[in-house]
């Protein structure tokens, strides 16, 4: 099976803190591997760092590596914009532009220099329609985002993000904040999705990673402690600490 | 009974305060009643269209007069004077500058006046009309009309003329067209200078520029400080340095259009900068990750997604500049200079509606009604403007 | 299945340069606004020193040791004198600042904490919009109400003015115009206090009158004290609105509130006829000592608000 | 209930404030003139031409720009008018007008040296509280010769009967004769008033107290003489020589004709040979309300101390 990504001995710091300790993982291509963990885990940090959003906050640090498509994505050479080309984010709270529907969704295409409006208008609608919002939408294009409910706004976000043609989707939490109708809507695009694209999704909802995920990996306090097929951890897992949040002894 | 003594003690605190803070709504409001109280009989369309120089008319009449009698309108007031004669009624009226003229308050069609050959122009025609100023008439036995001797005078005398050998009348000037068109100017010249630069720099020092950097923090600090500078002193910037440079430039003399905008540009700055800053911070970081997650640049997530957003913060810079610009009189006086003109030329000496006022407030009789009428115009604007900026900032909620 | 790959590769080295061009391209605009506040010490400085020099002005030219101590201000015959106008200037902002304070401190108590939201936002809204009024106007009033009211007070004293025109009209001019910077920053400092703070002293049985003054005031001193220094600030360098009703005494200090006074920026506008010669150059010297006054009167109480900050 | 009282406070407090600002100031005057009351002085601003004049008249020119000569106590105003209204509400007090708005004022002119304030008695040399409008044109008029001929003509037309009509519609007091000539008869020895001289600028300068008249002549003569702009830059009488024919005559602020509202100095102000001349006479009269019944003249020596504070009441006039 061929991997997406390769991560090797990763370390990040915030500052003097800690966020991700000597993390190792490989991440299988068409698949959906689901993080999960207690809050401040790091599994957002490290979901982060597969398209070097981290890069965005001060003070930084980080050691080991990540390749991608066997690249190291931390070399000095290494385009981070082609990289977030290649791999999607759909973040926990929808965040559509203040933009019309068509606007947000051909955004990524505009900023990467694709102006004819018919290439547009064909992205747009095959976008939309992979992100199962095409029906829903396709009468008013040309109104605010904004106007649309919390579940449409992040079949949109997941349209915008499909739009680009990446390989990989990074997710972070993406349903926390819709309701269970939603979220079930959520769930089956994703596992639609699964089909095309390589899919990270970092969960709170330990129903939700066995429902759609192939592969789970655990996370406490910054450090990976298991990471195996999805209704393994779920099942059996090797270590009491995995038993013991699966379980909701704690976290 | 201590008590007692304490809420006695507090009560008069609390209407001492309660009194003392109505001061500023008393203020403001009388502000306003003075300002309406004394401009508005003044405050007219004419006012606002009308040249501030007056042209003169020049003309004679030496045919036969007619002799039928002309018969006055019904509607003259008790101080206005007829002549049946010429058929025209003149009063003794203040001009916009408050100096005493002889205004003419009716001419009758078909009066001789009407329609006077011009004294200079052969073949061309001067007409007089009600709203002008006469101002001197030699008659044709050589006696003398002036308007220093009021109307009543002159219409006796009109009475008495068989011809008319030069009649001098002016339309009635002290208009404020030429300030207005100036201020106008004054707004889009500086806004267009001011507002790349500020919104520019504004981006810079919230997007771009590294934190925590010595070099930035100095810039931002140098930035700020402008806020603290007073106005007259930009005038003077205006004057040691805008002022020469459009000078060569243009190769005019003195302030002028340009220099003035710049100089107000300097002042708006701070005022841009500070609000597009504050409209970047109320703009989620999420639109920013979302933009770069999808693989935009910097820059384009800047210019595509968030200065889009911030659009209307950088509307209520506008608005509140534009109130700014228009109140600005200190520094315009060194910058722009005092001149009233009429016909406006970038490169050329004009003045601003607030420039105007000190003009006509700082001669040796100060004119409250054409002061006030412009600073009811001023106040309107400013208001409206500062009103609309409080209602865009409620209205934006992220 | 999927879409034509886009051109990457090319767009990508064009996106790099724009991203590039963009971070150099604003740093011009960046220095730009930067450099003003160097622009302005400079040619002010440059102008303003000129009337001391020989070179300049010959024999004209201004001693500057009797242009720092003097006590008359000429246009004719070119007695220049700034040291009793920096006097005046300091009198006159002080008063100022004595009538507005205590009046900007109440009203933002008011606003902030004495009425409901509706009754608050509206004086808020007053206040706003007495800061929005431009000087010029403020002068159109003086020179209309103000004088007039001070002439009578003079009466009532037994004092003649000059017409109402004098340093009592520049004072209340003056209060007025930073009655507003004062009160909005004293509501923005009292609206930071702390609740639990003044809960504690309502619970400890303190009236709210008390509490008020006890507690959020004595909370909210230092950024009250800051709102005083931003009102200072702008009274020191208000020009118009003073010139007209401040008068134009050519001789001082005067500390007689009923007789005409001179300021800084009331010197750098009356008379203003010429662009260029020696009047008008002097006019630039009186911009570089108002400049200075307003930074060392700023320096020292922001030192003041310092150790009453300590104590708090 | 507290909004109604709050809000009639306020109105109170605004009524009271505008009250203030419009109420008139005259007292109620009685008939009888209380002899050993102190005189009250007016004086019009350091920047008044008729304060310069008075001064000057009184032979106390110290006292132009500097108001610490004063009596303490004096009162300034900033106008002809506000000096009327002051004189007219204060039956104890003295001030200064121009001559040509005495009539209308309801004030007593004074008799200044024992001779009446009238035009004819200032026009033949024996009231002397006045000073002379003069105007001086440029010497130098190389590479202007159409202004050179605009203002040639424009000093001829201040002398003829339309001219003269205007500096009198204007205040300024000058003798008019019959054998003054009108405009129309001699403009044809004029040419340059024949063409269109829309482009041309003809500078004029100097005293700010001329420029009223020197405008209203200039507006009037711009549309008998092809419609030459009038640029009037009017900053005070010393400049009136120096931009004409003296050290500024050649400087940015050059003049092609200067007012001044005093002689010229025959020391160091001295004009090339006709290139100068005098427009009119400019009057002061010293007035006292209507209720004094103590002087109706007064002498140079009299106001002198009574502006400098060494007579201070009525009786020591008497």
């Amino acid at each position: 099976m061929e991997n997406a990504f390769t991560i090797n001995q990763l370390n990040l710091k915030y500052g003097e803190k800690k966020a991700l300790d000597q993390i190792t993982m490989d991440i299988p291509k068409n698949q959906i591997t689901a993080l999960i963990g207690p809050s401040g885990c790091g599994k957002s940090t490290l979901l982060r760092t597969l398209n070097r959003m981290n890069d965005l906050i001060d003070n930084v640090r980080i050691d080991g590596d990540i390749r991608y498509e066997e690249q190291d994505i931390f070399a000095k050479e290494y385009d981070v914009i082609n990289l977030r080309t290649k791999v999607g984010m759909v973040f926990q709270k929808p965040n559509p532009f203040p933009m019309s529907i068509f606007d947000n969704i051909a955004y990524g295409p505009r900023c990467q220099g694709i102006k004819d409006r018919k290439v547009l208008q064909e992205i747009v609608e095959r976008s939309l329609i992979n992100a199962a919002l095409y029906d829903e939408v396709k009468d008013r294009l040309k109104e605010s985002a904004k106007e649309l409910s919390g579940g449409q706004q992040q079949r949109l976000c997941i349209a915008r993000a499909i739009a680009m043609e990446p390989d990989v989707i990074l997710m972070d939490e993406p349903t926390s904040a819709l309701d269970p109708i939603a979220t079930a809507k959520i769930e089956d695009l994703i596992l639609e999705l699964k089909k095309k694209y390589t899919i990270v999704i970092v969960t709170h909802n330990m129903q939700q990673a066995a429902r759609i995920s192939d592969n789970t990996a655990f996370l406490l306090m910054g450090e990976l402690i298991e990471y195996d097929k999805t209704d393994i951890i779920f099942s059996n897992p090797k270590e009491t600490k995995t038993e013991e949040y699966i379980t909701g002894r704690f976290g | 009974m201590k008590s007692r003594k304490r809420f006695i003690t507090d009560k008069i605190y609390q209407s001492l305060i309660t009194l003392i803070s109505l001061i500023g709504l008393v203020i403001l409001i009388a502000v306003f009643v003075f300002v309406f109280n004394k401009g508005s009989s003044l405050l007219s369309w004419d006012l606002l269209t009308g040249d501030y120089y007056s042209t003169v008319y020049d003309g004679y009449y030496d045919s036969e007069l007619t002799t039928n009698l002309f018969v006055a309108p019904d509607d003259l007031d008790s101080d206005t004077y007829f002549s049946t004669r010429w058929g025209i009624a003149l009063k003794d009226d203040l001009d916009r500058e408050g100096h005493d003229y002889i205004l003419i308050v009716y001419v009758d069609t078909e009066s001789p006046l009407a329609n006077l050959p011009d004294k200079n122009n052969e073949g061309e025609m001067v007409y007089m009309a009600s709203g002008q100023s006469l101002d001197k008439i030699i008659f044709s036995d050589n006696t003398i009309m002036l308007s220093s001797k009021g109307a009543e005078a002159a219409i006796s005398q009109f009475e008495s003329a068989t011809g008319i050998k030069d009649i001098m009348f002016t339309t009635a000037g002290k208009g404020i067209r030429g300030s207005l068109i100036t201020t106008m100017y004054l707004i889009i010249l500086t806004l267009i200078v001011a507002l790349p630069i500020g919104i520019l720099t504004a981006i810079y020092l919230h997007e771009f520029a590294p934190k925590n950097n010595k070099l930035v923090n100095i810039l931002r600090r140098m930035v700020e400080m402008l806020t603290g500078v007073p106005s007259i002193i930009f005038g003077l910037l205006g004057a040691a340095v805008f002022i020469p440079i459009v000078s060569t430039v243009t190769g005019t003399e003195g302030g002028n259009l340009i220099s003035g905008s710049l100089t107000l540009a300097v002042i708006i700055l701070p005022v841009i900068i500070s609000s597009t800053e504050e409209t970047l911070k109320t703009i989620p970081d999420e639109y920013r990750q979302a933009s770069l997650a999808l693989g935009a640049t910097k820059s384009q997530t800047t210019f595509k997604v968030i200065l889009k957003s911030s659009a209307p913060g950088i509307l209520s810079a506008v608005l509140l500049s534009i109130g700014r610009i228009i109140g600005e009189s200190a520094a315009l006086i060194y910058a722009i200079g005092t001149s009233i003109k009429d016909e406006i030329i970038v490169t050329e000496r004009s003045t601003s509606l607030a420039v105007h006022i000190w003009s006509v407030m700082s001669g040796e009789t100060p004119n409250f009604e054409l002061a006030s009428a412009i600073s009811i115009i001023i106040l309107l604007v400013v208001f409206v403007m500062n009103l609309s900026v409080k209602m865009i900032v409620k209205k934006i909620s992220y | 299945m999927k879409f034509p790959i886009f051109k990457i590769w090319d767009v990508k080295k064009k996106n790099r340069f724009f991203d590039k061009l963009t971070y150099t391209g604003l740093l011009i605009p960046t220095i730009l606004s930067a450099s003003f506040v160097v622009l302005i010490i400079l040619f002010i400085t440059e102008r303003g020193v000129a009337p001391f020099l020989p070179s300049q002005y010959g024999d004209l030219s201004v001693n500057f040791l009797r242009f720092m101590t003097g006590t008359t201000w000429y246009i004719s015959p070119n007695i220049y004198g700034i040291f009793f106008i920096v006097i005046n200037t300091l009198y006159v902002v002080f008063l100022s600042a004595l009538l507005a304070v205590p009046v900007s401190v109440f009203t933002a108590l008011f606003i902030a904490k004495m009425t409901p939201k509706p009754i608050s936002g509206f004086f808020q809204t007053v206040v706003e919009l007495l800061a929005a009024i431009p000087s010029i106007v403020f002068g159109v009033f003086g020179l209309g109400v103000i004088t007039d009211v001070v002439k009578k007070i003079a009466t009532v004293f037994g004092m003649q003015t000059a017409g109402g025109i004098s340093a009592l009209s520049t004072v209340l001019v003056l209060a007025i115009m930073i009655m507003p910077t004062v009160t909005l920053l004293s509501i923005t400092a009292i609206k930071a206090v702390n609740r639990d703070m003044e809960n504690n002293s309502l619970a400890l049985g303190a009236t709210k009158i008390q509490t008020l003054f006890k507690v959020t005031l004595v909370s909210a001193k230092s950024g009250i004290f800051a709102g005083i220094i931003l009102g200072i600030g702008r009274a020191l360098g208000e020009a118009t609105a003073v010139s007209m009703v401040a008068g134009n005494a050519g001789t001082g200090p005067d500390f007689n509130i009923f007789n005409t006074t001179r300021t800084l920026t009331s010197t750098m506008l009356l008379g203003l006829k010429e662009t260029t010669g020696l009047d008008y150059d002097i006019r630039f010297s009186v911009g570089v000592v108002l400049i200075i006054v307003i930074i060392v009167t700023n320096l020292l109480l922001n030192a003041a608000k310092k150790r009453i900050g300590k104590f708090s | 209930m507290k909004k109604f009282i709050l809000l009639f406070s306020a109105l109170t407090m605004i009524f009271g404030l505008v009250s203030c600002g419009t109420e008139d100031t005259t007292t109620a005057t009685t008939s009888s003139f209380d002899q050993t009351s102190l005189i009250k002085v007016y004086t019009r601003d350091t920047t008044s031409g008729t304060r310069e004049a008075f001064f000057k008249g009184i032979g106390f020119s110290d006292a132009v720009e500097d108001n610490a000569l004063l009596v303490s106590g004096y009162i300034e105003v900033d106008g002809n008018g506000s000096m009327i209204s002051s004189v007219e509400g204060d039956e104890y007090g003295i001030g200064y007008i121009s001559l040509s708005s005495l009539e209308d004022s309801g004030l007593t002119g004074l008799s200044f040296e024992g001779v009446e304030a009238t035009e004819a008695n200032v026009l033949n040399d024996t009231y002397n509280l006045k000073r002379p409008f003069m105007y001086m044109t440029r010497s130098d008029w190389t590479g202007m010769e159409t202004e050179e001929a605009i203002v040639e003509a424009f000093v001829a037309y201040m002398s003829t009967v339309d001219g003269k009509a205007t500096i009198a519609n204007n205040s300024g007091i000058l003798e008019t004769s019959t054998s003054d000539q009108l405009w129309d008869d001699i403009k044809d020895n004029y040419d340059v008033c024949s063409l269109n001289n829309e482009n041309v600028t003809i500078r004029f300068g100097g005293s700010t107290s001329v420029e009223k008249i020197a405008k209203a002549l200039s507006a009037e003569f711009s549309a008998k003489c092809g419609n030459f702009i009038a640029d009037h830059n009017h900053t005070g009488s010393g400049d009136a020589y120096k931009r004409v024919q003296g050290s500024e005559s050649d400087g940015a602020n050059y003049l092609h004709i200067g007012f001044a509202s005093r002689s010229f100095s025959t020391e160091t102000e001295v004009g090339a040979d006709g290139t100068y001349g005098q427009m009119c006479w400019d009057a002061v009269v010293v007035v006292v309300n209507a209720d004094n019944n103590v002087i109706t003249n007064i002498t140079a020596e009299q106001v002198k101390k009574i502006y400098a504070g060494e007579i201070t009441t009525w009786s020591q006039l008497a």
